[in-house]
């Protein structure tokens, strides 16, 4: 039991930083207040950053190593996942890369493997994931978009919601109906891959708090899906659909994301004045800091407890929903926190201004503070409510052997 | 001791109270927002010919002769409807420091635009430098031949794109928190030497940044005694406290209301989510937040009716503080049981919860009025 | 809509305060502590007051003025419990006073009133609660213990518990089964009035938390109870418990008390030292009393709209359940900050100490407010969990109109 | 990295494990409490049969050579079985300050007989002004002769009953509350002048208060370096704090796991309350609570082991915060879905409560811990 790392790890940790200094150099990383306010400026940088990890063979670590994954352990992928979320380079598309692509590995025929993982793993193609539906939010199983079978097609029907990123997505997974008469809801599901270039798809955007445009509704109407793009068997889509929900689990604490967050906090913090000193002086907010801080090393160290018993990296029983719980919880009190600071600077909310480019209004920071507060707000809804996950978490509480 | 309205007083509420179901549904509300100035002018007009605009005046000024107590019952209403039109910035923060300070030829020169509601007003007392502290000021006036030169920065001005007239804290002698030496001006938004820069705020109102180059002002711009605004800037801001904290309050009826709604409707795994008992409970606590909130309204109130004093002062950061704990807890609650729906810019729930998160922050958070109360 | 008093009740006051200072005179009010710790040094000065309360015929205020109560307004009454609670004068028992006494005046025979409602209006006479069991605690009507009619008497067996003072208690009024094969089981309910001399009635006590002893299990084998004890209609019992039930709410939210608690809190913390200031001064402390005042502060004001609102006093709906939940947490909360102003003197538990006289172990107030601390965690068990308040205030939240 | 435990950790955890599960039933617990001295003199000699008593010292010293880890694995399952035996002030508090600062002829003379079972030792370290300042000292120790005089009165020393040896803070320079100054001294029991009040404490140990009246010791009673003991206790602390946060880790595992049993069983409305979501709920926290407890329980112990810097300060006083929170919320929660059975002192479930309580005020609250986590 101890903290260090071992040898390898340790040489490995040192390439790691290696490459990442080279392909994502601290000159070109944008503060992240920067890159939330011009996104589209991100762009040529993350070109570059993509080009190299699909070089090194680094694009898809957690895949199989016949499929391009790089046969990391666990605590090398923690290693891997802690250092590009401080240096916080690019993200490959979380859709493809994290949750189709190892499913596809493990569901998916030779030809659907063979077709579509190469364009992920080259970061040539985004995903989105057409799961919720208006009445099927919690309750996935009683969703009603139908897929007909028509010889080699499916037609689909059916309009589906929190879509997010299907305004710049190239293909959809989704959930459909195909049979409706059966015992449970969800025997009669199957899983389909939707080109979004198909006639029939359409996406409208749903314009979130903060006038954010992230999540869409898509509308299906009498979509065409070759069979071909049926994942797994016909009506069986839930099992495929729970592996999946499997795999969203990893990282979902988003530890080292919450770090560089906490760390950018307490910089920002220094910057505001009260009464002569400033506000991270002051002890009242240094206590908020420091009780996040230590709820945070509590998570980091659960993350660590977790990954050092599952030898695979996967996440068994509960665990998966107290690490997202907890780092959702987490994520939203640095945020809220980032809001206190600015103090009245939290009220302006200058969308105008960054067109004609006057600058930002009191803080550079107080327009992602405010929209970042808001917008975390869903960390405890998307991806199973924290109601949800607490359910879960009973369930195994109340059986035997599972905690 | 007595809780209940006066006659005049449940009419004022019913009157408003109408005016928000008939005219103010949110759809309306959302035109509102979206006018180039922000909000409605018609509905300004309105609310100057139902005499709303003259409530906190004097008879002798031509109001109505209201206190706090008929404050809170507009506001409370208003919270409930969202309203936008500036009430606070011109009629209790503006009109508020003439009220308290101004002298008789002031009041005769200002008020009766104010309440026939062809006079915007605003208050700028905030700085970037000062957090919530009143007295932290490095805005300068100086008498220079029979007036004042103001040199300055003030931050986030509400109701500063529409104003005609600003009353503007200024130092006018000490050190940069001293008590002592804070003076208070009316400067015309047209004077000479006033930049402005406008924008909307995240809860859908206007406010301004404005500095300050050598604005001069004339004696008579000055309200009360040189050097003694401080305590008008202070009762001021305690009456914009229980103005905006009885707007949380409805802004909070409206959420846990809108909740129950919707939880009675909304179905999942084939029975309404409400039937769920953390979900109730959730809602149960949010109905208590409420209530608290609400009673402790009553109390700055009734407190601030029977006169500014030390008592009055820890009745408002009693309430500031509820206000700020309650708000958080009822918007956060609200749009998680809404679930994706709560997100949305479509549905009103997100809308009270941004402008209780501005509430929080708007005259001193949780921890400055904790602090505060403490050393009362 | 003001604050301050009419004359009437200023002078109401007045009177009231003189009262106080005349029968319960600062010079014998023992501090809460030494009352705390040596319970049966208060018996003289108590029987005076109550002597006092019986003669000005202000002993049952709350009654009827047929049977003895005074008539007052709701104002007046509150007036009544603040200044007896600030003065901490000896509290009439209350279950036979508050609880007992309005439901024997309200559902009781001429009989009935005439022979228990003297002892109690004249404090001779003390009473206990029967209603919890072992099986039947939040679910109150799932209670066992039978009665059986034989002639003109029942015969009870079974067991209560939780059973407050029944160790001094003269009689219990209790909750028994006088019908078995009901539709639904508080069908078959009686309330009956049981003396505790009669044979078959044991008294065993339940040590609490801090080997306190406050509470019992009532064994009641073959006791004898004659018809005349029957309150209200044979297996009509449930409706006698649920008005009585609701008695119980008046005054639950005991904010007086809590002030008075807060009060001491402040002046407690005043007497501990924290790196040479006191604790009161250091502002973590003070943060958090101010918290719990302004807590506090918000209580007493939905107290007083509830009180103004309801011409007779009453509360309705969920209210009652609010100012009870609303006042055991704060309640406790108080306690609990007793116990953190302690220190390391919160470990020290000196009951031995306290017979030989040597006196308290580094504060006279450490162990009442320890066992204090200890006995408030049942404020929000007895008289209902707080969940089952919470359900019924959410009952009310879903019930049109009700709020 | 590396989370896992070695082989010889295993073994020992099991046999702790199997010695709560077999020889520390709650029954057998409280007959422990009831023995005269308040613990049990066999359990303390099977301890040192088992080698526990020696497991922190290095080999040299006749102890096993454990570290912080091997500590926070006895003391986990310690706090499961709510063992009443002086580990902490022996082991851990007056054993840790020789292994930590004694010299080789202290460690000679104590270590032998703490590791057989026959010495038992206290940390006489708080002072009732101090709170939780371990440098605020008010007892003074003056050289005389060749020796110490010492004067003053050391507060709620755990196991002061049983004691044959004192480590007793006492300053040899400097004013009340600073940093250098701080002398630790070995003082026996029966020395002359040293007057003892014996108590049982609520979570059932026992302690004492001492008051100093000119008590002798000679010049190699002294611990390490005069004037440079506070170092010494600020570790000795920091590793009694791993100890107790263990220890409290045990208490919630068995306060969860039991509440978890009892909503099993226990039935009202006709289902056992287990069904009751916003019960389920309640023991989701609790279940959330243990683990992130347990975790920085890990961190700290790692840290420790690591080395004593200030790191491993900082990783020791987030435990301590978590602990106290947790712990708290865990003991509250266990008592209130017990209902009453949960209030008393028949079931296990209050003695932890109870413990739980307690830890919190050891070697300082949470507020404490908190500012100490800031500054550092």
């Amino acid at each position: 039991m101890k903290l260090a790392l071992s040898d390898e790890d340790q040489a490995f940790l040192d390439e790691v930083l290696a490459f990442i200094v080279r392909h994502w150099p601290p000159s070109t990383r944008r503060p992240l207040e920067a890159a939330a306010v011009y996104p589209e400026q991100r762009q040529p940088e993350e070109a570059g950053w993509f080009d190299a990890l699909v070089a090194r063979g680094w694009s898809v670590p957690h895949w199989p190593v016949a499929q391009g994954g790089t046969g990391w352990t666990p605590v090398q992928r923690y290693l891997w996942d802690r250092e590009t979320a401080y240096a916080e380079t690019p993200r490959m598309d979380a859709y493809g890369a994290n949750l189709l692509g190892p499913l596809l590995c493990a569901w998916g025929t030779a030809e659907q493997r063979d077709r579509f993982l190469p364009p992920i793993r080259e970061a040539r193609v985004r995903w989105c994931q057409g799961f919720s539906e208006p009445g099927a939010g919690s309750d996935l199983a009683s969703l009603s978009t139908r897929a007909l079978r028509r010889d080699d097609k499916f037609v689909v029907n059916g309009s589906k919601t929190w879509v997010s990123g299907a305004h710049s997505a190239d293909w959809m997974f989704c959930l459909v109906r195909t049979h409706a008469e059966t015992a449970r809801p969800q025997d009669g599901i199957s899983f389909l891959l939707v080109d979004m270039k198909s006639v029939g798809v359409e996406v409208a955007p749903i314009r979130t708090l903060g006038d954010q445009h992230t999540v869409n509704r898509v509308t299906l109407t009498d979509v065409e899906v070759p069979v071909a793009n049926l994942l797994g068997q016909e009506n069986e889509g839930w099992a495929c659909a729970k592996a999946l929900l499997d795999l969203e689990r990893v990282g979902v604490a988003r530890v080292a994301q919450s770090q560089v967050q906490l760390g950018r906090l307490k910089a920002f913090a220094g910057t505001f004045t009260q009464d002569g000193g400033t506000l991270q002086e002051s002890p009242d907010f240094r206590r908020k800091v420091a009780e996040v801080e230590i709820d945070l090393a509590g998570l980091e160290a659960l993350e660590l407890r977790v990954l050092s018993q599952s030898g695979s990296g996967e996440l068994a029983g509960p665990q998966g929903s107290v690490l997202r719980l907890r780092g959702a919880e987490i994520g939203q009190r640095i945020n809220e926190l980032f809001v206190e600071a600015l103090g009245y600077y939290g009220l302006p909310y200058p969308e105008a201004l960054l067109i004609d480019n006057e600058g930002a209004i009191g803080h550079d920071y107080a327009l992602p503070a405010l929209q970042g507060m808001l917008s975390s707000r869903s960390w405890t809804v998307s991806g199973g409510t924290s109601e949800i996950h607490k359910n879960s978490i009973a369930k195994a509480l109340f059986e035997p052997g599972q905690v | 001791m007595d809780f209940s309205f006066s006659e005049e007083q449940t009419l004022l509420q019913d009157s408003v109270e109408r005016f928000i179901q008939n005219d103010y549904a949110f759809e309306a509300r959302q035109n509102n927002v979206k006018d180039e100035q922000g909000f409605s002018g018609g509905n300004w007009k309105t609310f100057a010919e139902l005499g709303w605009l003259g409530v906190p005046f004097s008879e002798a000024d031509g109001g109505f002769g209201g206190s706090a107590i008929e404050s809170m019952i507009m506001m409370e209403q208003f919270g409930k409807g969202l309203v936008v039109e500036p009430f606070l910035p011109t009629v209790v923060l503006a009109g508020g420091a003439l009220k308290i300070g101004g002298s008789a030829a002031q009041k005769e020169k200002y008020l009766a635009g104010i309440i026939d509601g062809s006079l915007q007003g605003a208050l700028a007392y905030a700085e970037p430098q000062g957090r919530f502290n009143l007295a932290d000021l490095t805005t300068t006036a100086k008498k220079q031949d029979d007036g004042y030169v103001l040199n300055g920065y003030k931050a986030v001005v509400l109701n500063g794109p529409a104003a005609d007239v600003l009353v503007v804290s200024a130092r006018t002698s000490g050190d940069q928190r001293d008590t002592q030496g804070v003076s208070l001006f009316l400067v015309p938004a047209n004077a000479q030497g006033l930049a402005r820069r406008d924008y909307p705020t995240v809860d859908a109102l206007r406010a301004s940044e404005f500095t300050l180059e050598n604005v001069k002002v004339a004696a008579d711009a000055l309200i009360g005694e040189e050097g003694k605004g401080l305590p008008i800037v202070e009762q001021v801001v305690d009456e914009g406290i229980l103005a905006i904290g009885s707007e949380a309050v409805g802004c909070m009826e409206v959420l846990y209301k809108d909740t129950v709604e919707y939880c009675k409707t909304r179905e999942q795994f084939g029975q309404p989510i409400g039937k769920f008992q953390v979900l109730q409970h959730r809602m149960v606590d949010m109905f208590m937040e409420h209530e608290q909130s609400k009673s402790l309204m009553y109390m700055a109130a009734m407190r601030l009716d029977e006169g500014y004093t030390a008592e009055a002062q820890k009745a408002v950061s009693a309430f500031k503080v509820q206000v700020g704990k309650s708000g958080r807890f009822v918007g956060q609650s609200a749009v998680q049981l809404h679930g994706g729906m709560g997100m949305t810019e479509e549905l009103r729930i997100g809308h009270y919860f941004k402008r209780l998160t501005t509430i929080d922050t708007l005259f001193g958070n949780v921890d400055f009025h904790l602090k505060r109360f403490g050393a009362l």
